[in-house]
C-alpha cells in the first residue's frame, strides 16, 4: 500500500526527513510515533503528494489517484463553507457526495451540517476533518493526529470505527497519534521517528516493552 | 558591524550625490527621496502592522496643501513644514477612528475612497484653488535665508528620509514595534497580551500619514505648486508597488523599492526620448517594459529586493540555529 | 519663408525647441495629437530650409500627466532648448511655469487655463482659446437666436469647464440671458438623466453643456435618447471625430462650437483659409483624419514660436519674448495678437458655432456671416 | 414621482454596469484570493475589439461574441502570469495583475491607438411609467440580472462551484482533498475575463472607451466587490446598485458636483456599520 | 478571585453558554471539561473579553470586568493560552515572548523613536523576563528561530511562555496538552504543578482525563452550555451524567 524508500525531504536548507524507509501493507494499521518536530507531519504531507521529495521514492497504492486520504495536521477545513459542503468536498476524488455515512458515525456533525466550519469548536472541527477524509472511501488513510481536541467518548468511537473499516474493508491506516497508548491498542506495528530518522520499528507489543520507547511515549503518571 | 558600515556608506553616498548631480538628475533625486519617505510609511503600515492603505497619496496631499496654505498666507515656511506632518497625522487619526474598524480589503477600499473624496473636494473648494490648485508658493527658508538651489532641497529631502528611516527602525525594534507586528498576525492574541489594539493601529496609521505629510510639505516648497493632479490615486498604488518590490517588512526595502521603480521609470523615459525612436516608443517603453520588469521582479523575487539580497546571510544563520 | 535657400547652413547649430506633453497617463489622447502637429510644423519649416537658415530640432519629453514629472522633464531639457512648447495638462503647465519664468524661457502653453496668464508673467503665453472666449461667443449666438433663458451643465472637476461656466454666469446679463438651471456634474458621471430631468422641468430654451472627453459623448447620447426637446449646445471639446464617430446618427442637428480651423473649408478664400489648409491637408494625409482641436493648438503654437524667432533674428530669449509680445500672426486657431497686457492673444471672433449635418460640422447661418466678416479683414 | 423613477431606473442601470465588472473581480477572488486589478482591462480590450470588428463590417452579435472570447483568453493569460508560478502570494499576484494592466496599455496603444473609441449599441429609449431609459441600459440590466442569477447558482449550488470556492477558502485543504487549485484558478481567471469582456461590450456603446478607462471601471467595481467581501456576488451586486442609485439620486436632488463623495461616503458608512457588528475573534477563527 | 454569575452567550440561536456561574478561588486549579462544543472555549472568551456576554456578570479581583476591553483585562492580570496556535508570524520566538510583557511596561512610540533611557530600561527588563520565561518552558535554545516554523509542541510552549511573561494572577489554559507527546506532556504537567505551587490561579480546559485528574483541585463539567457537575476529580469520574455525556465507556 505504502512503500517509502530512502525518502529525503527538506524545507530550504533544513532537512526534515533524512533517508526514511517505511512500509504499510494491505489491511495493516501502523502507528507513527515521535517527539514534536520529528518530521511526522512532513512524512504525511509527502505521502499525500503535497510536498515533493528531494530524493528517494514513494510508491504503492498511494500513488494511485484518489486511493489515499489524509486527515491533515491542524484540521485544515474550508472555514467559510458549511460543514455539509466541507464533507461533500471530501468526496472530490471518489465522487461520493452523500455525507449520510459520516453523519451516522458522528451524529454531532448532522446537527452542525449547516454551520460554517470556521466557527465550530476545536473538537467539532476535528470531527469534520476526520469525516471529510472518510468521505473519499480511501484504501489508505493517513491520520495526522486522531484524538486532537476530541472528547474521550468520541475518540473511542472513532478508534472503533477505524478498526472496523480495517477489519471489514481492508483499510490500511498510518496513524500519527499523541496518545501512544491508544495508538498501540489500535495498531499492530509502529515506527518511531526522531529528528527525521527512523529510530525504531516493530510490532507494537515489542516496542511497548522497549524501555526507551515506553518512557518517552507511554511513561509517566499521565494516561 | 558590517551592517553599520553599509549604512554609513549609504548615508555618505546619499549626502554626497547632490554635489555631483546636475539639475535634471537632482529633480529625480528629490522626487525619489520623497517617494521613499512615503514608502517607508507604507512599509511600516503594511509590512509591520499588517494594515493596508490604498490612500497614502491623500496624506501626501494633506501635507502639501497644509504647508502651501500656510506659506501662502504669510506664515514662515518652517512652520508649514512642521505643520504638514502634524496635520496629516491629525487627519489620519480623525478618519482612522471609524475606518480602522475595517480590515484587509475593506480597509484598502476605505482609504482609496478617502483619497478620491479628498481629491474631489480639493478640486472644487475655493480655498484649495480648485482644480487649478495653489500657485506661487514661496521657497522654503528659515528667517531671511531662502533655499533656492535644487541641491539644498535634495539635502532637506534626504535628511528627512534619514530621520523617517531612523524613527521607523527604532520603533519596529522596540516594545511598540513588537506590539504592531503582533497585532498584524492576531488582534485577539495581541489584545490578550495587554496591547490596546485599536489605539496602536491608530498611532501607526497616524505615523505613516505623518511621514507622507512630511514628504508632501517638502514637495510643496520644492515645486512651488500643488494641485489635485499631483496626488492621483495611481500614486498611492505606486507606493505599494515600491514597498512590495523593495521588500515588505524591512526598512531598507522601502528605499530600495522607491529607487528601483523611480530609476526604472526615468531610465525608460530617457530611452524613449532618444532620437530615432518610433512614435509609440514612449508608451511601449514606459508601459510595456516597466510592466514586464515589474512582473519579473515580483515573480522571481517574491520577497522583494532587499530580502533577496540579504537572504544568503539569513539562511546561514537559520542553518546554524537548527 | 525668408530663411530659404541657405544651403550652407549646416555649419550653424540647429534651433532647439522643447516640447513637453502628456505621452502617457490620462492626457495621452491630447498630448499625442499636440505632438503630431508640432512635428508636422517642424518638418514643414525644415523642408523650407529651416528658420533663419538653421534647422529646427524638436526635443520631446513626456510629463506623464503629472506635475512633478513635468518639472523633471523641464529640468532635463532646459539647458539645451531655446524655447518651450508646454503641457496640455494644466496642472503640469502651471508647475513648469514658475521655473520657465525664472529662467526666462519663452514658453507657449498648450493648456487653456486662464490662471497662466492672469496675472501676466512676461515669458508665459497661451495658445488655445480660453474658455471665457467660448462662453462669450455662445452668448453672442444665443442672443442672436433670440433665446432668453438657458440651462448650463458643467463638469465640476474640470478647470476648463468650471471657468467656462463662471464666465457664462458673469457675462449672461450683458447679453440679456438668464440662467434658469445651473447644473454641475462630475467627469465620472455615468448617467445624465437628472440633468435632463431638471432641464425638462424648467423654462430653459437651450442647454449649454460644458465638458470634455467621455462625458461629452455619454451626455449627448443620453440626451438623444431622453426625448428632451430643448436644443443641446456643446462646446469646442466635442468638435472632432472623437465625438462625431461614437455619436453617429444621433449627433445630427446638435449645435457644437469649434475653433475656426475646424470649419476651414466653409470659409471664403483668403489668408485664414490658406493657413488652415497648410496644416489640415498634410495632417489628414499623414494620419488619416482631420486635425482635432489639440493638434491645431500645437500647430498654432509652433507657428507663433517660429515667427517670434524669425522676428527676433535669433534665439536670444529676451528678444524672442519681445517678439512674442508684439506678435500678430494668423494661425489655424485664428489671428493672435499678443501684447504686454494680453498673453492669450485670441478673440471670440475666431470661434465658430456649427450644426452637425451629415456627420460633419457646418457653421450656422449666423456663424458663417460672422466668420466671413472676421476673415475679410485679414486679406 | 416620474423624476424619482427616472433617477432610480437609470441609477440601477449604472449600478448594473458596475456590477458586471465587479462580478469578474468576485469570481477571481473567490477562487484564487487574488484581487485582480486587470479586471477593467478585460472590459477595455473587449470594448476596443468590438468597435474594431464592427468597423470592419462584422455583424453585431458576432463581433460582441468574439470580443468576449478574446477577453476570456486575456483572462486566462493574466491568470497564467498571476498564479501560474507556484508560491506566488496573493499580494504578489495582485501586483502582477497591476503589471498586466499596464502591459495591456502598450498593447492597446499599438493596436488601437490612444484615442477613445465607441461602438453602436441598441439605439433609442423606452418609457416605463413615465420614466425614460435608454434601450442599451435596459439590455445592461437584463444581462446583469441573468449573469448574477447564474453566478449565484453556480457558486452556491453546483459541486464545481463549491470546489472552486474551496480553493481560496483554504488552498492547502483543497489540495488535501485532491482539487487542482492551479487549474481551478486559471478557470476562474478565464471566467473573470469573460465576465469583464461581457461588461466591456455592453458598456462601450454607453461611454467611449480608451486604453486607460480601466482605472475608472476598476475603482467603482472594487468598491462594489469589497462591499460583498470580494466573495459574495449577490452582495456585490447590492453594493453596485447602491453606488449607482446613490450617484443619480445625489445628482437628481441637488448634489451634482458631489455625487462621488455622496456615493462613496454612503458605502463607507454601511461598511463600517457592518464591521462594528463583527468581533475580531470570529474573523480570525480558522 | 474570579466570579462568573449567570453568564449566557448565543450565536444566532445556538446557545453556546447558558446561565453559567462559576467561582474560582485564589490559588485554585480549576479544570473545565465537557463534550466537544459544550461551550468551554466560549466561556474562556467571555472571561477574557474577546466575546461579549448576552447576560450575566463577570468579576475579577473584586472588580466588574464585563465591559472592559480584552487588553484591559489582560493588564489586570488575566493571561490566556488559546486553543489554536496563535503565534505572531514574522517574529522570532524570543520576540513573541517579549510581547507578553507589553501590559507591564510603559515606554511608547515616542520614547522608542528617541531611544530615551526609559525605553532602554524597559527593553532590558523585557528581555530578561522573556529569557526567564523561555527557560522555564524549555524553549531557551529556540529563542532565535522564526516562531511560525516551530513544530506544534514548541508553539504551545511558546504561547505559555508568552502568557507567563505577563506575570498573570489568573492563567487560562485552553487544551494546553493537545498535540503534545508523552514526554512533553509530562513536562507540561510538571510546569503547571510548579506554577500552582507558586500561587498562580489556573483555569484549565483539557480532554486528557488523566492530566486533569492529576492536576485539578476541582473539575467543572459543561454540557450544552450548562454546568452539569462540579466537584473534586475523583467524584466527577464517577458521576453518571458525566460518564454518559463525556467519558463514555473509555475510562
Ligand atoms: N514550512 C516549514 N518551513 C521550514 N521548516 C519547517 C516547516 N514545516 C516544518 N518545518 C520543520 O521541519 C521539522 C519537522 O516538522 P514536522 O511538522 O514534520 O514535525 P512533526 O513530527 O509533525 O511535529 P509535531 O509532533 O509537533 O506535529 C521541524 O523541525 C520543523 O521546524
Ligand atoms: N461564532 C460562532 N457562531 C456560531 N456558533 C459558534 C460560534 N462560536 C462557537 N460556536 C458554537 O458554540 C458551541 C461552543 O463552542 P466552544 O468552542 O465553546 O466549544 P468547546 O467546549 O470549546 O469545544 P471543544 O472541546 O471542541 O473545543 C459550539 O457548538 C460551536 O459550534
Ligand atoms: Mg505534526
Ligand atoms: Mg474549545
Amino acid at each position: 500500500m505504502i512503500d517509502v524508500t530512502d525518502l529525503v525531504v527538506s524545507y530550504g536548507t533544513a532537512i526534515a526527513l533524512d533517508h526514511v524507509t517505511l512500509a504499510v501493507g494491505k489491511g495493516e494499521m501502523v502507528a507513527l510515533l515521535g517527539p514534536n518536530g520529528a518530521g511526522k507531519s512532513t512524512l504525511a504531507n509527502t505521502l499525500a503528494g503535497l510536498l515533493a521529495p528531494a530524493s528517494g521514492t514513494v510508491s504503492g497504492t498511494v500513488r494511485v489517484e484518489g486511493r489515499l486520504a489524509l486527515v491533515p495536521e491542524g484540521r485544515q477545513l474550508f472555514p467559510d463553507m458549511s460543514v455539509a459542503d466541507n464533507l461533500a468536498l471530501g468526496g472530490w476524488r471518489s465522487g461520493q457526495r452523500d455525507p449520510a455515512p459520516v453523519y451516522e458515525l458522528l451524529p454531532r456533525l448532522a446537527e452542525l451540517a449547516g454551520r460554517r466550519a470556521g466557527v465550530l469548536s476545536g473538537g467539532e472541527q476535528q470531527m469534520v476533518a476526520v469525516g471529510r477524509a472518510l468521505m473519499s472511501r480511501p484504501q489508505v488513510l493517513v491520520v495526522d493526529e486522531l484524538s486532537l481536541g476530541l472528547a474521550p467518548n468520541i475518540t473511542a468511537d472513532l478508534a472503533a470505527h477505524l478498526a472496523t473499516l480495517n477489519r471489514e474493508q481492508g483499510l490500511a491506516v498510518l496513524l500519527i497519534e499523541q496518545n501512544a497508548r491508544l495508538a498501540f491498542e489500535l495498531c499492530s506495528r509502529a515506527y518511531v521517528l526522531e529528528s527525521g530518522q527512523v529510530r525504531a520499528e516493530g510490532a507494537c507489543a515489542e516496542l511497548a516493552d522497549d524501555p526507551r520507547v515506553a518512557s518517552a511515549y507511554l511513561g509517566g503518571a499521565i494516561t | 558591524m558590517k551592517r553599520i558600515a553599509a549604512a554609513a556608506l549609504v548615508v555618505a553616498v546619499a549626502l554626497g550625490l547632490p554635489l555631483v548631480l546636475d539639475d535634471s538628475a537632482l529633480a529625480v533625486y528629490v522626487l525619489l527621496g520623497l517617494a521613499a519617505i512615503v514608502t517607508v510609511g507604507v512599509s511600516l503600515l503594511m509590512g509591520f502592522a499588517g494594515q493596508v492603505s490604498l490612500g497614502q497619496g491623500a496624506f501626501y496631499g494633506v501635507g502639501a496643501y497644509t504647508a502651501a496654505l500656510l506659506a501662502l498666507n504669510g506664515f514662515p515656511p518652517l512652520l508649514g513644514l512642521v505643520a504638514a506632518p502634524l496635520m496629516a497625522a491629525v487627519f489620519a487619526v480623525l478618519i482612522g477612528m471609524p475606518l480602522l474598524r475595517l480590515r484587509g480589503h475593506h480597509l484598502a477600499f476605505a482609504t482609496l475612497a478617502v483619497q478620491l473624496i479628498l481629491l474631489s473636494l480639493a478640486g472644487q473648494l475655493e480655498f484649495t484653488g480648485g482644480d487649478i490648485g495653489l500657485q506661487g508658493i514661496p521657497q522654503f527658508g528659515i528667517g531671511s535665508w531662502e533655499m533656492d538651489s535644487a541641491a539644498a532641497y535634495a539635502w532637506l529631502t534626504w535628511a528627512a528620509l534619514g530621520l523617517v528611516m531612523l524613527v521607523t527602525h527604532h520603533v519596529i525594534a522596540s516594545r511598540p514595534g513588537r506590539a504592531l507586528r503582533a497585532l498584524a498576525t492576531s488582534e485577539t492574541a495581541a489584545a490578550s497580551s495587554g496591547i490596546p489594539v485599536g489605539r496602536y493601529k491608530l498611532v501607526v496609521f497616524a505615523l505613516s500619514a505623518a511621514f507622507a505629510g512630511l514628504a508632501g510639505g517638502i514637495y510643496c516648497f520644492y515645486t512651488g505648486y500643488v494641485a489635485p493632479g499631483s496626488f492621483p490615486v495611481l500614486i498611492s498604488i505606486q507606493y505599494i508597488v515600491m514597498a512590495v518590490v523593495g521588500g515588505l517588512g524591512t526598512v531598507w526595502g522601502a528605499l530600495a523599492g522607491a529607487s528601483a521603480i523611480t530609476l526604472l521609470v526615468q531610465g525608460l523615459d530617457r530611452l524613449a526620448a532618444l532620437p530615432g525612436m518610433p512614435t509609440y516608443a514612449p508608451s511601449v517603453l514606459s508601459y510595456a517594459v516597466y510592466a514586464l520588469v515589474l512582473i519579473g521582479v515580483v515573480l522571481f523575487l517574491p520577497q522583494g529586493l532587499v530580502p533577496a539580497l540579504t537572504r544568503r546571510d539569513r539562511t546561514g544563520r537559520r542553518g546554524r540555529a537548527s | 519663408g525668408n530663411g530659404g535657400g541657405g544651403g550652407g547652413s549646416g555649419a550653424q547649430d540647429p534651433i532647439r525647441v522643447g516640447l513637453i506633453v502628456s505621452l502617457t497617463g490620462n492626457y495621452t489622447p491630447l498630448g499625442s495629437e499636440d505632438k503630431k502637429a508640432v512635428e508636422l510644423a517642424v518638418e514643414q519649416v525644415n523642408a523650407q530650409g529651416g528658420l533663419l537658415g538653421r534647422q529646427v530640432e524638436l526635443v520631446v519629453r513626456d510629463d506623464k500627466t503629472a506635475p512633478d514629472q513635468g518639472i523633471v522633464a523641464y529640468n532635463q531639457i532646459k539647458g539645451e532648448i531655446d524655447a518651450l512648447i508646454g503641457p496640455v495638462f494644466s496642472n503640469s503647465a502651471l508647475a513648469i511655469e514658475p521655473l520657465a519664468q525664472r529662467e526666462k524661457m519663452p514658453y507657449l502653453s498648450l493648456a487653456p487655463a486662464v490662471e497662466q496668464v492672469e496675472p501676466i508673467k512676461s515669458y508665459i503665453f497661451v495658445t488655445p482659446a480660453l474658455s471665457s472666449m467660448y462662453a462669450e461667443r455662445y452668448l453672442q449666438y444665443i442672443q442672436a437666436e433670440g433665446i432668453k433663458t438657458i440651462a448650463v451643465a458643467w463638469d465640476s472637476k474640470s478647470a476648463y469647464s468650471v471657468s467656462g461656466h463662471e464666465s457664462m454666469v458673469a457675462l449672461a446679463p450683458k447679453y440679456g440671458v438668464t440662467i434658469a438651471v445651473d447644473e454641475p456634474y462630475e467627469t465620472t458621471t455615468a448617467d445624465f438623466s437628472p440633468v435632463f430631468q431638471h432641464v425638462r422641468d424648467s423654462e430653459a430654451e437651450a442647454l449649454v453643456f460644458w465638458g470634455s472627453g467621455a462625458p461629452g459623448v455619454t451626455a449627448a447620447k443620453q440626451y438623444a435618447a431622453s426625448g428632451l426637446k430643448t436644443p443641446l449646445f456643446l462646446t469646442a471639446s466635442q468638435a472632432s471625430k472623437l465625438w462625431l464617430e461614437p455619436m453617429g446618427e444621433a449627433a445630427e442637428g446638435m449645435t457644437v462650437q469649434s475653433a475656426i480651423g475646424v470649419v476651414g473649408e466653409h470659409l471664403p478664400d483668403g489668408k485664414q483659409k490658406q493657413v488652415i489648409e497648410q496644416m489640415a491637408k498634410p495632417y489628414q494625409e499623414k494620419h488619416g483624419y482631420p486635425p482635432p482641436q489639440f493638434a491645431q493648438d500645437g500647430y498654432s503654437a509652433s507657428l507663433l514660436l517660429f515667427e517670434a524667432i524669425r522676428k527676433a533674428g535669433g534665439t536670444d530669449k529676451e528678444k524672442v519674448q519681445q517678439a512674442l509680445e508684439t506678435m500678430d500672426l494668423i494661425t489655424p486657431n485664428g489671428r493672435f495678437r499678443y501684447s504686454p497686457t494680453d498673453h492669450s492673444g485670441l478673440t471670440p471672433e475666431y470661434i465658430s458655432v456649427n450644426t452637425v449635418r451629415d456627420g460633419a460640422f457646418v457653421p450656422t447661418e449666423w456663424a458663417r456671416e460672422q466668420l466671413t466678416k472676421t476673415v475679410a479683414g485679414l486679406g | 414621482m416620474s423624476a424619482f423613477l427616472t433617477y432610480l431606473l437609470n441609477g440601477l442601470a449604472v449600478g448594473c454596469a458596475i456590477a458586471l465588472i465587479a462580478s469578474g473581480l468576485v469570481a477571481i477572488h473567490r477562487v484564487t484570493g487574488v484581487v485582480n486589478f486587470a479586471q477593467g482591462t478585460f472590459a477595455v480590450v473587449a470594448g476596443l475589439c468590438t468597435s474594431s470588428l464592427l468597423g470592419l463590417g462584422v455583424p453585431h452579435g458576432v463581433s460582441e461574441a468574439a470580443a468576449v472570447l478574446l477577453a476570456g483568453v486575456a483572462g486566462l493569460l493574466t491568470g497564467l502570469a498571476a498564479i501560474g508560478r507556484p508560491g506566488t502570494t496573493p499580494l504578489s499576484s495582485l501586483i502582477i495583475t497591476l503589471g498586466v494592466g499596464v502591459l495591456a496599455y502598450a498593447v492597446e496603444i499599438v493596436l488601437w491607438g490612444d484615442q477613445p473609441r465607441s461602438a453602436p449599441g441598441l439605439a433609442g429609449s423606452v418609457t416605463i411609467a413615465g420614466a425614460r431609459i435608454q434601450t442599451q441600459h435596459l439590455l445592461v440590466i437584463a444581462v446583469t440580472a441573468a449573469t448574477f442569477v447564474l453566478l449565484a447558482l453556480f457558486f452556491g449550488r453546483t459541486y464545481l462551484g463549491k470546489a472552486l470556492t474551496a480553493c481560496a477558502s483554504n488552498p492547502y485543504a483543497a489540495r488535501v482533498v485532491g482539487i487542482d487549485t492551479r487549474r481551478m484558478g486559471l478557470l476562474a481567471f478565464a471566467l473573470g475575463g469573460l465576465l469583464g469582456g461581457l461588461a466591456g461590450v455592453l458598456i462601450t456603446p454607453l461611454r467611449p472607451i480608451s486604453f486607460d478607462t480601466d482605472v475608472t471601471l476598476i475603482v467603482n467595481a472594487f468598491a462594489a466587490a469589497v462591499f460583498g467581501a470580494l466573495t459574495r456576488p449577490v452582495v456585490a451586486l447590492g453594493g453596485a446598485l447602491l453606488l449607482g442609485v446613490a450617484e443619480t439620486m445625489a445628482a437628481g436632488y441637488g448634489y451634482g458636483s458631489h455625487q462621488l463623495e455622496v456615493a462613496l461616503g454612503l458605502m463607507l458608512v454601511v461598511m463600517i456599520v457592518q464591521a462594528s457588528r463583527r468581533s475580531a475573534i470570529h474573523e480570525e477563527a480558522v | 478571585m474570579l466570579a462568573v454569575t449567570g453568564v449566557s452567550r448565543s450565536f444566532g440561536g445556538v446557545y453556546a453558554v447558558r446561565d453559567v456561574s462559576l467561582a474560582v478561588a485564589e490559588g485554585e486549579l480549576c479544570a473545565i471539561i465537557g463534550p466537544n462544543g459544550a461551550g468551554k472555549s466560549t466561556l474562556f472568551n467571555l472571561v477574557t473579553g474577546h466575546l461579549a456576554a448576552d447576560h450575566g456578570e463577570i468579576a475579577f479581583l473584586g472588580h466588574r470586568v464585563d465591559r472592559l476591553a480584552p487588553h484591559r483585562r489582560a493588564r489586570l492580570g488575566m493571561s490566556i493560552v488559546f486553543q489554536g496556535a496563535r503565534v505572531f508570524r514574522g517574529m522570532t520566538v524570543r520576540e513573541n515572548v517579549m510581547v507578553g510583557m507589553h501590559g507591564r511596561t510603559r515606554s511608547g512610540f515616542v520614547s522608542a523613536a528617541l531611544r530615551l533611557p526609559r525605553h532602554r530600561r524597559d527593553e532590558r527588563e523585557i528581555g530578561r523576563e522573556a529569557d526567564a520565561a523561555l527557560a522555564r518552558v524549555g524553549l531557551a535554545e529556540w529563542a532565535g528561530r522564526p516562531a511560525d516554523r516551530l513544530p506544534i509542541g514548541q508553539q504551545r510552549a511558546l504561547q505559555l511562555a508568552r502568557a507567563l511573561c505577563a506575570r498573570p494572577r489568573l492563567l487560562l489554559l485552553d487544551e494546553p496538552a493537545s498535540g503534545l507527546r508523552g514526554h512533553e506532556r509530562e513536562r507540561l504537567a510538571a510546569l503547571v504543578e510548579e506554577l500552582r505551587a507558586d500561587g498562580l490561579t489556573i483555569l484549565l480546559i483539557e480532554h486528557d482525563v488523566g492530566f486533569v485528574t492529576r492536576l485539578a483541585d476541582r473539575v467543572v463539567v459543561l454540557d450544552l452550555g450548562r454546568v452539569i457537575a462540579d466537584g473534586p476529580p475523583a467524584e466527577i469520574r464517577e458521576d453518571p451524567l458525566v460518564l454518559a455525556a463525556y467519558l463514555g465507556q473509555a475510562s
